[in-house]
């Protein structure tokens, strides 16, 4: 409880040996490969699923993002699952939420880290086995002053 | 100490679609903080969230290191029966958090 | 008499003139006008502020008991809605018995050690974090109003003489980008005015809630100057500096910023 | 004003979301050539321009491009904008840089980046060759100009071309 909140010191000499290490990015092809493993084989059509985010970032840290999903929500027709998946973060995955009837909407928010100017990418699984897809752009600023 | 903040509307008409809307303290640490020694600061964030709700679990997340630390979930639900609706959080180690929230549903 | 009345009266007129005056050409904008619409959306609704943890955080440690005293800051101050409203509105303040000026953070690490003998938590701790969150949130609404003690003058005139003053390798004052060059961009960040009116905040950028003091080292890293250490005196007339140009705005703890 | 004995803090690592890969290999190439050692050359100044080439040698076009673009070497652009199409974030609080070198001689450039406040003791532009002057330092650097000779005459050397 008492841990100070730690500072950050990039410009100053400790920080330089972290810089020769750094993790390894996603790339578009691991994206999509994520993004098949959701669909289970099922071809992702665009439709159905709105995905709403900034267009413009100020911080990557917490991106607000919202998914919706055009569907009556009932025992018949329903949103099973809904992922979201980037493209520069160090890993494609950002979160999966199970969903069914009693979410009487399928509606979802949250936010987001992302490192990097990219694009973002939702898709839904209907319990018809059908998924759906919808993406957004985003422009991440970088901050001006790197702080210690 | 990890504090949440829950909204569940305090009353609902039965089959009325409320929104719930949670907000978690966790760092959420990636696991790809480099660290002054060369290393990575370990993994740890909240990687499972529930809400149960009249016997059921209503919406559930698997979350990843993407996701914002001080978690932010809000999602919607069909007001069914009064009572007590259960939040979950379980972590990389497996500790469980809970928060309860109460609702009258008429 | 009439004739004085009428003089008193024309008096008070153009007085209020002046005063009507002096509020609309009031230009001032709150670090909160200069944020994208989502993050301002994030500090208006406390159900989505992440700094609204720290304050649920305080409002538990204020009820707490500490340190030998076995008392908790609620024994002392009260625990009840009106408790320390608006208190923090005012500082730094002038503290007699030190002779010198106190932030709101100081102010609660002297009652930690000295009325609850406790051991002080670190300066950016989350302990004092979360407390000056409470107390500074009790302000919320209510406009800064600097301690009128004239001893702070010299303090606030030291902040003054600091704000001007040009620092580190890339040799810049506080001034030339937060009073000349306010609303223009430093590559893509609006530069704001400078106003501390909503700290201790929960800035994205740090993922956490943190002072002012931390915020004005990340300005003085970024000129490539050495920071100040936590605490530091200077700070502190920054600060009572920072509040006296702010005299009248709207205290908005827990503030987002970017 | 007197100043307490701060507590040391634990450095954390910096950079916003994740790493920044590209970003902390400039730095960590900063870095690296900055502890190398540069000095400040000496000078003459004439009229408001310096006429000779800091240190005697000309700089490279294409080097002075990556240094003005770079936001950790030149920092040029978190201030300017300029002619670079692959940049999104520049910024506006100095004159845009495109057309700079019409508008002034090389000996007038020269003397705008190395120490500007001999023309402007107010501007907002840092002296990118000077050490004196300067108050609370960073250690990190300190009697260390922000460009050395060798970096100066490269900028130089690509303003020189936005005609």
């Amino acid at each position: 409880m008492d841990l100070p909140t730690a500072s950050r010191r990039l410009v100053l000499g400790g920080g330089l040996a972290l810089l020769a290490i750094s993790p390894a990015r996603a790339t578009p092809e691991a994206m999509r490969a994520a993004m098949q493993g959701f669909a289970g084989g099922a071809e992702p059509r665009p439709g159905r699923v709105r995905l709403e985010m900034p267009t413009l970032v100020e911080n990557g840290n917490a991106v607000p993002t919202t998914v919706i999903v055009d569907s009556p929500m009932t025992a018949a027709d329903h949103v099973v699952e809904i992922a979201l998946f980037n493209e520069r973060n160090p890993l494609p995955d950002i979160a999966r939420f199970t969903l069914g009837p009693r979410c009487g909407q399928a509606w979802v928010s949250t936010r987001i880290r992302l490192g990097d100017t990219q694009s973002v990418h939702a898709l839904a699984r209907m319990n018809d086995g059908s998924v759906w897809s919808a993406s957004a752009e985003l422009i991440v600023t970088l901050p001006a002053c790197i702080e210690g | 100490m990890s504090r949440a903040l829950i909204n569940v509307p305090a009353k609902a008409r039965k089959g009325e679609v409320i929104q719930i809307r949670t907000l978690v303290q966790h760092e959420m640490e990636t696991g790809f903080r480099p660290l002054p020694n060369g290393g990575f600061a370990p993994r740890l964030i909240l990687r499972r969230f529930e809400c149960i709700y009249d016997g059921e679990t209503v919406f559930a997340a698997d979350l990843h290191p993407a996701i914002s630390a001080n978690p932010y979930l809000a999602f919607r639900t069909v007001a069914t029966t009064s009572g007590e609706m259960l939040f979950r959080w379980i972590d990389d180690r497996g500790a469980v958090r809970e928060e309860r929230a109460t609702i009258e549903v008429t | 008499m009439i004739r004085r009345r009428g003089a008193a009266l024309a008096l008070l007129l153009a007085l209020a003139t002046v005063a009507t005056r002096v509020e609309a050409q009031d230009t001032r904008r709150s670090g909160f006008m200069f944020m994208s619409p989502g993050t301002q959306a994030m500090q208006r609704d406390d159900m989505e502020n992440p700094g609204m943890l720290a304050v649920l955080d305080g409002a538990e440690l204020w009820a707490k008991p500490a340190g030998t005293s076995g008392r908790s800051c609620a024994d002392c101050h009260g625990g009840g809605a009106e408790a320390m409203r608006g208190v923090a509105a005012r500082y730094p303040a002038f503290d007699a018995t030190r002779g010198e000026a106190i932030d709101l953070a100081g102010r609660i690490l002297q009652c930690r050690a000295e009325r609850q003998g406790d051991a002080p938590p670190p300066r950016e701790s989350r302990t004092l974090l979360a407390l000056t969150a409470f107390v500074a949130h009790r302000a919320r609404g209510m406009p800064v109003a600097p301690d009128a003690d004239p001893r702070m003058t010299p303090v606030v005139e030291a902040g003054r003489a600091l704000w001007h003053k040009r620092l580190g390798q890339l040799d810049l004052s506080c001034a030339q980008c937060h009073d000349d060059n306010a609303g223009q961009k430093l590559a893509s960040a609006p530069i704001p005015e400078a106003h501390p009116t909503g700290y201790p905040i929960y800035r994205l950028e740090w993922q956490t809630t943190g002072s002012l003091q931390r915020r004005i080292r990340g300005c003085l890293t970024g000129v490539r100057a050495e920071p100040f250490a936590y605490g530091a005196d200077e700070y502190i007339a920054l600060e009572a500096f920072l509040m006296e140009r702010a005299r009248g705005m709207e205290i908005e703890t827990p503030g987002v910023r970017p | 004003m007197r100043r307490r004995p701060g507590r040391r803090r634990r450095a954390r690592r910096p950079a916003a979301v994740f790493a920044r890969p590209p970003v902390l290999a400039l730095l960590a190439a900063l870095l690296a050539s900055a502890t190398a050692g540069a000095q400040v050359v000496p000078y003459t100044i004439v009229a408001d321009g310096i006429p000779e080439p800091l240190g005697g040698a000309a700089g490279d076009p294409a080097r002075g491009r990556a240094i003005v673009a770079d936001r950790q070497k030149g920092l040029c652009i978190l201030c300017h904008s300029g002619p670079f199409p692959e940049l999104r974030f520049m910024g506006t609080l100095a004159p845009d840089l495109a057309g700079a070198g019409a508008r002034w001689s090389t000996a007038q450039l020269r003397l705008r980046i190395v120490d500007a406040a001999r023309l402007n003791p107010d501007t907002i532009m840092p002296a990118y060759h000077r050490t004196d002057g300067l108050a609370r330092v960073a250690p990190a650097w300190r009697d260390r100009p922000i460009l050395d000779a060798a970096g100066i005459e490269d900028v130089v050397a690509y303003l020189e071309t936005l005609r």
